[in-house]
């Protein structure tokens, strides 16, 4: 078993109205301290199976297919591994 | 000489060799890559309509109640009580086949500034759709992120989207279909067109800042997809409907004051066509200096600038000396309101740098002087084949087999409840919508006087793969009827034409038939053409959709309490089948 | 009466309301979202539907900041009637004016139709000329209409009647298979314990004139309780 | 100058629509060995302030005020010191 830390953020250079308009929102109260704000999704979750190899290859599929969008969204994940209870 | 960096050129710019003299002919000197760039974009299919152009002018497109035919943002027609209603479909195809979501999205965004640029506030908006086979996994994606693009934009905007439809073949498998439609209404008194005319008159740059989304969309729209498209896309564009709304209510709040001169969206090839348009309808010249466009991103060069796609900006000319109002209405709304250049009266499209000229060119050659094809159109051989099909040769169910054929007809999802689309739509907002999707034609209220709008798109594409002549006149006459069937008068149409490769002359020779067949019914129904959209290429690896010609009608209804929605009223009614 | 419409960047039934509200032969003024004004001259205060700032972030995560929401939690403190519809009632929930949140439909799409809605409690100024038990129908259009509270606050609200409509069955039944959005316990509207700040899902404003859509009606009697309700007390809230 | 990365996650114990239905999407596609899917939020800015107190009090109180609903989400960020260029 592995838990899987999926982190998916918008593409470089592609618009985020989301982002662009909370750092706006900040500023208008007074937060302007804050630079870059980039907003995306997290998802954390465990996979039920042995090899971490084939655990690596199941989350890339699950990203590719259904999780993110390859067309514009990145996304990065780290797996660790979970002690059996 | 076609050396091979030439070669190369060309082709990234998508420009023939013929075409290339042709521009030093007009230039009277070699472009740079800038300009032959500039060239690319709009001499391309999606800009310049260089294949339909000549078909398209044998439309009828004059009647009693058109005040402003095809060749601005949108069209306009009289509908009486000092009211005009302005309206426009468009398609957003390969972006869609690409990324659902936002394709559509950014296709309903594209239309709303279309008919918003012309001073009238959208009232209604329909969504006519074309996917592949619902039971494929590819399919269900497309049709989910469609339908969720088009709800979130459309709802967050405050347009009611009314009505639309929706047809599954297997044609449209690898290239789905995405036609926006939408409606607005303003006194006939508030009508403001697309040119930039008043030598000297500032050019002004409102709305989103400029990044590098979807650079050279509009050649992209002018390919066939293939198998690799995805990689090849280039960078997609992606709406904001908040930053949308907020351009709507600004711009038509500009336009009461009557500052403005002239306005238009930036659709495809964004900076580029919208500035040589907009000269060459007033046959002025425009200059601007693309180091004053609000910019997204660092670094962006003079050409990302002027072939950027990014949504949500306009490009407006004020009367002399009003650009303080108009910055201070925008500025109200929280939206960018930049001077970037002037009216000229050298004719020129006139790009600066940091004020060095990096590109000049005859605005008209840009705009309005594309090459005109004449392509080869032949009969396709398949006609022949289903034109021997007899219907007499289908033998008739058995008795028992009756109800079998019934359950599966309405389970079919071309026949099934669209429910499940429109749900997803504020059909509602504005409180102006009389009959609700579901029915024939929407029927919108025209807010402050008795009047509504009936509103219907058709087009059995079935019918126009089997005879594009008559399969057209078919979609016309569907759409008449459901204008009828709801009370309306049919006032007018516009079209939107998705086809596969114009160069194939088969393909042509559909084009040209659906032209013809449009061009009988309008004439016989007497409602003219007042401006439609042209989305050729639709092919994926080689095979082309059914020729799928959009009618979108608009009817006028003097009262609309006089309304007709489709169910049965109430028990002992007489039902009549009347017609042929 | 005279009613004030808050109009943030992206609200877009601020156009409904006003329309309603003249409908009913009342007046309404728009009001908007960075001025500072003081809203006594108001009988009631409408926070319209929409997407203000595009429903980024969380749904009136931002609007709740404006300038204008400040004389609305004064005006709201002396008593006046403040309605909520759709981002409204979001709008109170992020401000604090209203306990709970919301979340995304369970549909995870938007939704817009006509559903019923069982009254709750007729006792108070925004339902008085209904009766408790009945049903009503109105539209709602919302993605993000999933309300949340913890199970003890919901017991709280419960025993202070503070629970006014519920999605129901036409006959008036409460069930999960009529709940469009997964909202917890039903809810589609409820009002703070003064009983003065009322948030809803559903839109009254857009069922007043039988002209349009399905010809539905209801909303009337929510509008029709608000007037009643400040023509008895005889006198403007503050 | 430092950098934030915030993770806004529903509440546990809170029914998340988000996070109910993707599994339900995995689960149909196939994809059985994912278990206890949560889909929440990741942000990521910096913020422009020269001592990590004064930071994290900044980052404290605007994930309190605007960036997360303590109704229905719990947050947890990280900070890092940033390299003035
Ligand atoms: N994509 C859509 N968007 C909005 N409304 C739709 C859509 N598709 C279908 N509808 C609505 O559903 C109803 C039935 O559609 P359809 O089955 O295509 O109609 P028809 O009876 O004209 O063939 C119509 O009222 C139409 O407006």
């Amino acid at each position: 078993m592995f838990r899987v830390e999926l982190k998916i953020m918008p593409r470089k250079g592609i618009l985020n109205p989301e982002s662009s308009t909370v750092t706006r929102a900040l500023k208008a109260m007074g937060y302007d301290k804050v630079k870059g704000l980039e907003i995306g999704k997290f998802m954390e979750f465990v996979v039920n199976l042995d090899d971490v190899k084939t655990a690596e290859a199941y989350v890339e599929e699950i990203c590719k297919r259904l999780l993110a969008n390859p067309v514009i969204e990145d996304y990065i994940y780290e797996i660790f591994p979970l002690e059996e209870e | 000489m076609l050396t091979a960096e030439l070669k190369e050129k060309l082709a990234a710019n998508g420009l023939t060799y013929d075409e290339y003299q042709r521009i030093i002919e007009i230039l009277g000197r070699k472009p740079n890559d800038l300009e032959l760039a500039l060239y690319g974009v709009m001499w391309s299919e999606h800009c310049s309509y260089k294949h339909s152009k000549a078909q398209l002018k044998t439309l009828p497109t004059e009647g009693e109640c058109v005040l402003q035919g095809p060749g601005e943002n949108a069209g306009i027609i009289d509908i009486g009580g000092g009211m005009a209603a302005v309206f426009k479909i468009e398609s957003h195809n390969h972006p869609s086949a690409i990324e659902p979501y936002q394709g559509a999205a950014t296709g309903v965004g594209g239309i709303v500034r279309d008919v918003f640029a012309m001073g009238a506030r959208p009232i209604a908006l329909l969504d006519s759709l074309r996917f592949g086979d619902l039971s494929d996994e590819h399919v269900q994606y497309l049709f989910n992120g469609v339908v969720a693009g088009i709800a979130d934009y459309g709802n967050s905007l405050g347009i009611p989207t009314v009505g639309g439809e929706t047809y599954f073949n297997k044609s449209y498998q690898g290239n789905p279909l995405v036609n926006a439609m939408c409606v607005g209404v303003m006194p006939v008194s508030d009508m403001v067109t697309a040119s930039a005319s008043g030598v000297g008159n500032p050019v002004m740059i409102v709305g989103a800042a400029t990044g590098r989304d979807g650079i050279k969309g509009a050649s992209f729209a002018s390919e066939e997809l293939g198998e690799n498209s995805e990689e090849n896309r280039p960078s997609v564009q992606v709406g904001d409907p908040f930053m949308e709304k907020l351009l709507m209510e600004a711009c038509l709040e500009l336009i009461k004051t009557g500052a403005v001169v002239g306005i238009q969206d930036m659709g495809a090839a964004g900076l580029t066509s919208s500035s040589c348009e907009m000269a060459s309808r007033a046959g002025t010249g425009i200059e601007l200096d693309v180091a004053l466009v609000p910019a997204r991103e660092e670094g962006m060069t003079p050409y990302d600038f002027m072939l950027s796609e990014s949504q949500e900006r306009m490009l407006v000319v004020p009367k002399k000396g009003r650009e303080e109002e108009v910055k201070a209405i925008f500025e109200r709304w929280g939206l960018n309101a930049v001077v970037i250049g002037k009216v000229t009266d050298d004719g020129n499209l006139t790009i600066k740098e940091n004020g060095k000229i990096v590109a000049q060119l005859p605005a008209r050659s840009l705009a309005h002087d594309a090459p005109v094809y004449h392509p080869e159109s032949r009969r396709p051989a398949y006609l022949d084949e289903v034109e021997k099909f007899d219907l007499n040769q289908i033998p008739l169910p058995a008795d028992e087999e009756y109800n079998e054929i019934l359950f599966k007809l309405i389970s079919s999802p071309n026949l099934a409840s669209k429910a499940w689309i429109y749900r997803q739509y504020d059909h509602m907002v504005r409180s102006n919508t009389v009959v609700l999707p579901g029915s024939d034609a929407a029927v919108i209220r025209v807010e402050g006087t008795d009047r509504g709008l009936a509103i219907s798109t058709d087009c059995n594409s079935r019918y126009c793969y089997l005879n594009p002549r008559r399969g057209t006149m078919i979609a016309v006459a569907e759409a008449a009827r459901n204008v009828v069937c709801s009370g309306g008068k049919p006032l007018a149409i516009t079209d939107g034409m998705n086809f596969g490769n114009p160069e194939k002359p088969e393909i042509f020779y559909q084009f040209k038939e659906s032209i013809a067949g449009m061009r009988e019914a309008c004439l016989a129904l007497n409602t003219p053409v007042t401006g439609g959209n042209v989305s050729f290429y639709n092919e994926c690896s080689g095979k082309a959709i059914y020729p799928t010609p959009i009618i979108g009608m608009v009817g006028v209804l003097e009262n609309f309490e006089d309304a007709v929605t489709i169910s049965f009223k109430d028990e002992g009614d007489l039902i009549f089948l009347i017609g042929i | 009466m005279h009613f004030g419409i808050i109009v943030f960047p992206g609200s877009n039934c601020d156009h409904d309301c006003k329309y309603a509200v003249e409908f009913m032969g009342h007046t309404a003024e728009y009001l908007w979202h960075a001025d500072r004004v003081s809203l006594d001259r108001f009988d009631c205060i409408i926070i319209p539907g929409g997407f203000s700032y595009g429903d980024y972030l969380r749904a009136g995560a931002i609007a709740r900041f404006a300038p204008i929401m400040e004389e609305v939690q004064k005006f709201a403190r002396k008593g006046g009637l403040v309605i909520g519809i759709c981002n409204g009632f979001q709008i109170l929930l992020e401000a604090g004016l209203l306990p709970g949140a919301m979340q995304k439909n369970r549909s995870l799409k938007f939704q817009c139709e006509y559903i019923y809605l069982r009254v709750e409690n007729a006792d108070t100024p925004f339902t008085n000329q209904m009766r408790k038990g009945e049903v009503i129908q109105l539209p709602i259009a919302h993605g993000e209409g999933n309300y949340y509270l913890n199970p003890e606050e919901i017991a709280k609200l419960e025993a202070n009647g503070q629970i006014l409509l519920r999605y129901a069955t036409p006959e008036g039944e409460v069930t999960d298979e009529v709940n469009p959005n997964g909202s917890i316990s039903n809810i589609a509207g409820i009002v703070n314990e003064s009983k003065n700040i009322f948030g809803l899902m559903p839109h009254p404003e857009r069922a007043v004139d039988d002209r349009l859509g399905n010809g539905c009606i209801d909303g009337r009697k929510i509008f029709n309780s608000i007037i009643a309700y400040l023509t008895e007390k005889g006198e403007l809230p503050c």
